[in-house]
């Protein structure tokens, strides 16, 4: 057991972090959550993807760079710790495509994943439906059959990106009165200007408008864009679900960099005797180091051949509610200042933390509820009995 | 010693929230956020006809206060129903004012905030900004044993709370200096917090309220999610901490009006348990709400904004406790 | 609405006040949970009767002073602001005599009350059995009918104070078969040192002998000593379980001198600028105070002719955390002291820390789980669904 | 860098596990309190065999040490089992002779503490106790740069844990002075924070055990108390806090090992969040055995009454803290 770096990881670390410090833009980008952010976010994607940073994991085929999981993990602390932007692509990049990686056929793959990789496609996600939120599988959107193809008709909600967005990806059900709602579910994807498309933002609590409503009315979707057997979606968008609840949709970076931060905020503006903000700082800095150490753990097992399953509910519960409790450290910190909104004349420096605190809220939300995630844990790594259905 | 309220004071409770309530605030709120008064004015000018602001005001000065514990009673309203604006400063410089033993600025002001035409910002207790300051006819603001009053003003700022917008005010004319400015000051700003914590109480309320409506009629898993044991026990969490802050507010209400040696920290100690209660109540209600809660467009999304700026105002959770403890 | 006694409850209070002053003894007495400590606090009750202070709040000709509620409150909070003995007749007092108040015959209240309230007989309760603990009505042992009373069989377990206790009361299966488990049990009392009583003391978690198991073989019960009807036990129980959970058990005064103590202590040897425990004495201090007056005005609705009904699974809550709280805050305080039994040559000053934690603990565990209050409260106080049943 | 335990150090732990599984510790724990020591210095012996104490002494003088990594395998279980006694002092005393360069002492006391023959108090970080000091040969107790030793001590007390006996060292005799004093003491109660550390998280993982053991049979209002879901999510917490202490324990054996800057710091870490885990897993066992719990029959009290004096063992929680951050 050790956690010393392999030469090749180094060196992998060292590149990154020379192009990051080389490109890294000194000015934060517009709020990704604008229509001019979104653009200068895509730019910057184009400009990672130019020097073969946007998607380092991929096959080099594809853009990347085959990087290790530890690579992966060194490449996400140093673009966190840069302060590099946030990254428009994700829902393709982390969620759609593991999927096309292991359901997808050799021609979608060719398709889709370059301008993916570019950032000349964003994807959307289109999971949920105002009556399947938790509970997805309780799904109504429909695919009709059609010659060549589907005809898509219902309703999404909550799609995240897809107000500035280019494509989306979602179940819908393609087969009615199935005796369990799990089957029948087709994965296909669209585009987000095709004709019956309806793209209403949403705003998220600060306003900005971080989902839309997806209202669909005969979008037609041809065969090439269905994701593995049609009927079988819930399977294949089951290996999309654990890798967003998984490794890769937080990475440690993310908080060991958040937590430096806050760190860094507390002993400029912090008072050093008020013991009792200095105990949730180091606690930041205490969970944000058991995450990274929990990952890399993790990656190990994977590396050494291991998988996955439930223990990935330990990883969303326990990130996201470090996360808000990070924020909500950072904010009490701040004093008066902690509650102006970030582009506020006097809001504070060292990052973004009001943004951060309000982002921060919705992680016990979203990727399945933090109380669906405790009854996984319970359930399946403690084995207590499940509860009494009604 | 029955420690209840009165069937007077209850009727009063009632009677402001079936006008609030028929009111549409939200509306009232969103246009505030942007910067449009209007419409909270005009809820304003409803209030004053029901004597809210009079509460603050002696009888000499066309009011019929001072009465803490009903201004108590009207905030829990105003706060269960998101009234924007600074509320809470007019009525604590009505109390500053009505202390400071100035004859000419109370004349001036008092019979204005009884009848609900004035809207005064108060800075004070060394916080750098105002509150809607770009609402207000004056602002009030103390140092140390000095009063001024501006009525400019640095840019007007968001916060967490978009109907809550500060900005730092600027110059001003000195209104009156001497140790009658720093006690005047000490008992608005006991008035201020524990009118604060009555509206935390409020908001909290509603949240409460929202939230177990919501999750008695939201099904998944072909339940209603209020019957999954995670959120019953949840919700009745944030049931104790509002009911045993109530009280708390009441006693300090009580202390203030009497003014008694223990009003500052009755009044401290009401603020940390509503202001923790209600922040309680909000995270509840966003995470129960799930994905809907953390839209901008149901209304509760502006009451759940509310709690953590309203936690802070007038006195953060840490400083009053160290209140509690200086006794 | 205001907070001022009355004329004759001032008087009262310092009437009490003054007698305590004269008479606590200024030694803490023995641990109540030893013989020897059991007969002084027997002394204590004995004492206490004398001058009609041993149950205030029953009317004369019982031994009390007919005190309101707002006089019991005062009565209560003079009592441990005093740092009087603990109530070795608690149970009696609390559970059992409400229940014959209400529920007992003339002839029962004359022969059963005057040696209550004297100390000359204390009461144990035996209402749990090793399967019947949180779930009450699952009960087992029996009271089979005899020739002029009763066969009681079967046995209950953490019988509070029945190591030393000389009489027991509880519910017993008197008729087999019922159509829901809440039906057909007779309350009975019966002496601990009757024929076919068997007392077995089990330590509590410090190793003192708080409770006892019972194993009860034909132990017979004259017809005199049932209360209520036989078949009606649970109805009649459930006073006294109300009574338990909602004003008398928990007073106030027990928790505002607890903070009170806290406080002198952190004044003491606190560090001032210790932010993080000060925010812990402060939240006692306000929890105190706050139970305190909904206490209060819980009172002020009861003396209005109000009731109280699933309201006291607030209060069973609040003051359970609380006390948890409080008494950890404490042993964070001392440091290494914190962690040293009370008759530890330096176990610290200020009342018994140790024993007041180990006892707190046992808070949200008896007189009704923690968890099934919360239940009480989101059904009966919020109208939340009940939960759906295996 | 695989971050995982090899094979050789799991089947070592597999080894401790099983030999203390089959040993009745609990007993031996009863009778430690009792302050009789005979069946836990058996107990001594047989973890001597395997080497768990030879893993803090090096080459020269016995031992195959020192190796921190391996020490914080073995003490998870001695935690999971509650073995008592002085074994964190033990295997922190046998590292501060190692690093104390007097070449008397370390020959005197080495070879015997990797034998299991030496029970070893030791006294040091300001604390005013020393643990089992009746039971051991000697007690080193480090003040300043100077460290003494003695065999003689005030009365014993009794804490809440009833194995884990203190009392205060008296006299003693200095056994060497100067700045390899405090150097090899501040690696000393570091590697004591470790192994406590160790300890805490070893005894959460058998309180958890013990607990869903126990809700899954136990069965009230006809379902097994497991199946509640407040009570699934009160324990799947417990599993995330040891789940997330285990690997900063492991990492802060691996900078101790190496002499890494950061290992006063990794280590107070690991120390915050496994001594938390801890104590939140004794509460959950409590709070879900119920009354059962709460009585002093079950093993499981004994396991129970441990957790709170091991999270302030070597480091309180707010001292652990404090320590992180100063990097």
């Amino acid at each position: 057991m050790d956690l010393e770096a392999s030469d090749a990881d180094a060196a992998f670390r060292a590149e990154a972090r020379a192009w990051l410090a080389a490109h890294v833009p000194a000015t934060p980008l517009p709020s990704l959550e604008t229509r001019e952010g979104f653009a200068a976010h895509r730019a910057w994607e184009r400009q990672l993807a130019a020097d073969h940073w946007s998607v380092v994991s991929w096959p080099a085929e594809f853009g990347g760079r085959d990087a290790t999981l530890f690579q992966w993990l060194a490449f996400e602390e140093e673009y966190y710790a840069a302060g590099a932007p946030g990254r428009v692509s994700q829902n393709g990049i982390n969620l759609l495509a593991p999927t096309l990686f292991e359901h997808g056929t050799a021609e979608q793959r060719a398709r889709i994943l370059g301008p993916m990789a570019t950032g000349e496609v964003i994807w959307a996600q289109a999971w949920s439906e105002p009556e399947a939120g938790s509970d997805l599988a309780a799904l109504r959107s429909t695919a009709v059959r059609t010659d060549g193809g589907w005809l898509l008709r219902g309703q999404k909600t909550w799609s995240s990106r897809a107000a500035f967005a280019d494509r989306a990806f979602g179940l819908f059900r393609s087969e009615p009165g199935t005796a369990r709602p799990h089957q029948g579910l087709t994965y296909l994807m669209f585009p987000l200007d095709a004709p019956g498309v309806t793209v209403r933002p949403i705003g998220r609590l600060d306003g900005k408008p971080a989902f839309a409503e997806l209202f669909l009315d005969d979008v037609f979707v041809p065969d090439a864009d269905v994701i593995g057997e049609p009927g079988q979606g819930w399977r294949v968008a089951m290996s999309t679900a654990g890798n967003e609840r998984g490794l890769t949709l937080r990475s440690p970076g993310r908080f060991t960099a958040a937590a430096d931060r806050l760190t860094a905020l507390w002993r400029e503006s912090g008072d050093p005797t008020d013991t009792a903000l200095r105990d949730r700082v180091a606690d930041a800095v205490i969970g944000a180091r058991a995450y990274q150490l929990f990952t890399h753990a993790n990656a190990s097992r994977i590396a050494a051949g291991g998988t996955l399953g439930a223990e990935s509910s330990l990883n969303k519960v326990f990130w996201s509610e470090l996360d808000i409790a990070l924020h909500d450290t950072a904010l009490d910190l701040l004093g008066p200042y902690g509650m102006l909104a970030d582009d506020a004349d006097d809001a504070p420096a060292h990052g973004s933390w009001a943004e951060g605190y309000t982002f921060s809220l919705a992680g016990p939300i979203y990727a399945g509820t933090n109380e669906i995630q405790r009854n996984i844990i319970a359930e399946r790594l403690l084995g207590l009995p499940k509860e009494a259905r009604a | 010693m029955p420690f209840l309220l009165t069937e007077e004071q209850r009727d009063f409770a009632r009677t402001l929230d079936a006008l609030l309530g028929a009111a549409d605030t939200a509306t009232a709120v969103r246009a505030w956020a942007a910067g449009e008064h209007k419409p909270g004015r005009a809820l304003w000018t409803r209030l004053a006809e029901t004597g809210v602001f009079a509460l603050a005001v002696p009888e000499e000065h066309d009011g019929m206060g001072p009465l803490p514990l009903e201004l108590a009673v009207a905030f829990v309203e105003l706060g269960r129903h998101a009234v924007p604006g600074p509320l809470v400063e007019t009525v604590a410089a009505a109390a500053f004012l009505d202390r400071l033993g100035d004859a000419g600025a109370a004349t001036d002001w008092l019979p204005r905030i009884a009848a609900g035409d004035a809207v005064i910002g108060l800075c004070a207790d060394g916080a750098p900004f105002a509150l809607d300051a770009d609402a207000a006819d004056t602002v009030l603001v103390v140092g140390g044993d000095t009063v001024c009053r501006t009525e400019t003003h640095g840019p007007v700022q968001a916060t967490l709370d978009p109907a809550r917008r500060v900005s730092r005010p600027l110059g001003g004319t000195v209104l009156a200096r001497g140790p009658a400015v720093t006690a005047a000051a000490g008992h608005a700003v006991d008035l201020a917090r524990l009118l604060t914590a009555a509206q935390a109480l409020g908001l909290g309320r509603a949240l409460l309220t929202g939230t177990v409506d919501y999750v008695r009629q939201r099904t998944q898993f072909g339940r209603a999610i209020g019957s999954f044991q995670a959120v019953k026990h949840r919700l009745a969490d944030v049931l104790i901490g509002l009911e045993f802050a109530q009280p708390l507010v009441h006693a300090a209400a009580l202390a203030l009006a009497g003014d008694a040696p223990s009003a500052g920290a009755d009044v401290a100690a009401a603020k940390v348990a509503a202001g923790e209660a209600c922040y309680a109540a909000a995270r509840a209600a966003l995470q129960l709400h799930g994905a809907v809660g953390y839209t901008d467009e149901p209304d509760l999304s502006l009451w759940i904004r509310k709690a953590r700026p309203l936690r802070d105002a007038w006195g953060t959770p840490a400083a009053c406790r160290a209140r509690v403890l200086a006794g």
